[in-house]
């Protein structure tokens, strides 16, 4: 796969500084279902044109626009076929690489001092200066870490035991959440959003109230009052409960009155 | 006593660290999964008590207690440590801060959810202190062999948090973005180094790769 | 030197038993409160010294960082202990540290300046797990229209990674290097350049690659 293509791309390309000698290799075949993991492993249009510096060998003091514009605008071309969501971030940079390749084009005054003028030397600069935060990064990530790489000492001190409780905040049960997420324990199923989590807060509710009496009535289960929002919730709620097996829900006949209980057995705590 | 297989100094010193760092007493069955090497019950409770006997005379001790062995200051030195103020307030564990997080965005749940998610037993005593400080109840069972506990969040935790309701916690959506790839974990991890264990095996896979990967640049 | 008034070995044994069970970093200013006697900041501090000096060798060490001295485990051992607790923080994806990185060397700045730089948009998720690790905070506003939030990172960010400060990060690459890293990229740029090795740990590395790709190729 890229493997392919990296050979394809590797016998053909000649070292003329930033010259461009040779045809636009044929080398973004990617297998689809590659694709997208290959994409994502971008950062973002500098990361994704940084790669193709490299990846073409070309000078980055000395840009090829057209060639570089080109290789960068196939690749958000290909993200666009495959309906990737595509980051506004990189049709930004598709117009700036646009821009620069025009401007060049157009005759430079040869009164003012060309390298200043450079049209490229605004698109180095962020080129470079990613790159440094990049390389900074990677190795922030590889000095050693509390708790990733090492443990803290702490003693036992006897009456220690008595102090004030712990609070905690939101943002800690986010922390927590992210935690787990590391261990690939959590996957895709764990996931939640807003509106499960409000099915499972008003299936709690329900679970309490039945709790206190022996059954309630279906309708009893539904405030109209509190809108129809609610009312779906509720709804799926009582779902949710019975195909939990938490809730027994019942109904003699047609027409007759629908009643909710605890699942049989169910020992109320 | 025979031989041992292994250098006992190097055994005293994984000991010392496991103890001065745990949170908890460790009992000898938690110590012996330190090495790689067998130790026996024995084996290692002498080297426990020789390591206690090298701590003799100083500030902190090695006990042993009912459910383990543990470091701790000496009652002499108590009135020395209580002229600190105390830094910041004390912490939950992260084994406390996840059991509430899954309770409280899983919520109904048994002990067993919480263990398949965290993937490690949960202790009676998170649950007791979490039932104790009044944030989580037993709101009713699982009809499932066993009929475990269903664990829910309560008002109180609602109210200690400053929440109206549940759905004010934050949104967990995206979280994965911010931790090095789950979900690739899962497919390419596992390609890499297949234990379970993706969090390790993404870290060395990437400094290696480094050296490995230069060629495939051009 | 002076002959201290005070017994220098129960002062050690006093900083000890107040390092070895503190919860956090602890300064010489808190350290000086434990002592009847005056001690002067630089007595203190050699004493401290010589107190890490006692500990060298050994598994556990006493390190300075950005709030104050602290014991810790070696990381060397660290591969021991985890075997007790499986559960690890995340291992940040390249878009946090990234973030991390701009604000570290940058700061203090604001979500504006590290999207220019990473040339992306930084979701509210990063900032936020960041700030719920403690390792970032707003510490003021720049004076310009719509007065964006600068962000710089904390003293637990440094004494979390065992700095004393900033300037102990990692030195920057200098342009000149970073010149020849992306135009040699093919070459040399492989021990350095990431992205190269992200994708071949992600994409390729799923079937053939990991194989097929990095040496075939010239």
């Amino acid at each position: 796969m890229i493997a392919a293509a990296a050979t394809t791309l590797a016998a053909p390309i000649a070292r003329f500084r930033g010259e461009p000698v040779l045809e636009l290799p044929q080398d973004l075949y990617i297998p689809p279902d590659a694709l997208e993991v290959f994409l994502e492993t971008f950062e973002g249009p500098l990361d994704l044109l940084l790669y193709l510096i490299r990846k073409h060998n070309l000078d980055v003091l000395d840009i090829p626009m057209a060639r570089l514009t080109e290789q960068y605008l196939e690749y958000v071309e290909l993200m666009r076929q495959k309906n990737l969501e595509l980051a506004g971030d990189y049709l930004v940079m598709a117009a700036v690489l646009i821009e620069i390749k025009s401007r060049m084009l157009l005759p430079r005054p040869t009164t003012s001092a060309q390298e200043e003028n450079d049209p490229r030397a605004e698109l180095m600069r962020r080129l470079l200066a990613y790159e440094q935060m990049k390389l900074a990064a990677q190795r922030l990530d590889a000095l050693p870490q509390v708790g990733r790489d090492f443990t803290l000492v702490q003693v036992w001190i006897e009456q220690a035991a008595e102090h004030a409780l712990p609070n905690i905040n939101t943002e800690d049960l986010r922390q927590a959440w992210l935690w787990l997420l590391v261990r690939a324990n959590v996957n895709q199923h764990h996931r939640l959003t807003r509106d499960q989590l409000s099915v499972r807060e008003h299936m709690t509710q329900i679970l309490r109230r039945l709790r206190d009496v022996k059954f309630l009535e279906f309708t009893q289960l539904f405030s109209p009052q509190l809108g129809v929002p609610k009312l779906i919730v509720t709804f799926l709620a009582i779902l949710e409960l019975a195909r939990e097996t938490l809730i027994e829900v019942t109904q003699q006949g047609p027409y007759s009155p629908i009643y909710v209980k605890l699942t049989h057995g169910l020992t109320v705590v | 006593m025979d031989s041992p297989s292994f250098d006992l100094q190097e055994v005293k010193r994984i000991l010392e660290a496991a103890l001065l760092t745990a949170a908890e007493p460790l009992p000898v069955a938690d110590l012996k999964q330190l090495f790689d090497e067998e130790i026996g019950n024995d084996t290692l409770r002498n080297i426990l008590t020789e390591l206690a006997q090298d701590w003799e005379g100083r500030s902190v001790e090695l006990v042993s207690v009912a459910s383990g062995w543990r470091f701790r200051a000496r009652p002499e030195y108590h009135r020395f440590l209580e002229r600190l103020n105390p830094q910041k307030p004390p912490r939950y564990s992260r084994a406390v801060m996840e059991t509430l997080a899954i309770i409280a965005y899983k919520l109904p749940v048994t002990r067993g959810d919480i263990e398949d998610i965290r993937g490690v037993v949960v202790s009676t005593n998170i649950i007791k202190a979490l039932e104790a400080r009044g944030w989580i109840d037993v709101i009713g069972h699982r009809e499932v062999p066993g009929r475990p506990e269903l664990f829910a969040t309560t008002r109180q935790f609602l109210d200690d948090l400053n929440l109206r309701s549940l759905t004010e916690l934050p949104p967990l959506e995206d979280l994965g973005q911010l931790v090095e790839s789950v979900a690739h974990g899962a497919q390419i991890g596992g390609a890499l180094a297949p234990e379970e264990d993706t969090v390790e095996a993404t870290a060395p896979a990437r400094q290696t790769s480094a050296a490995g990967a230069s060629p495939t640049v051009n």
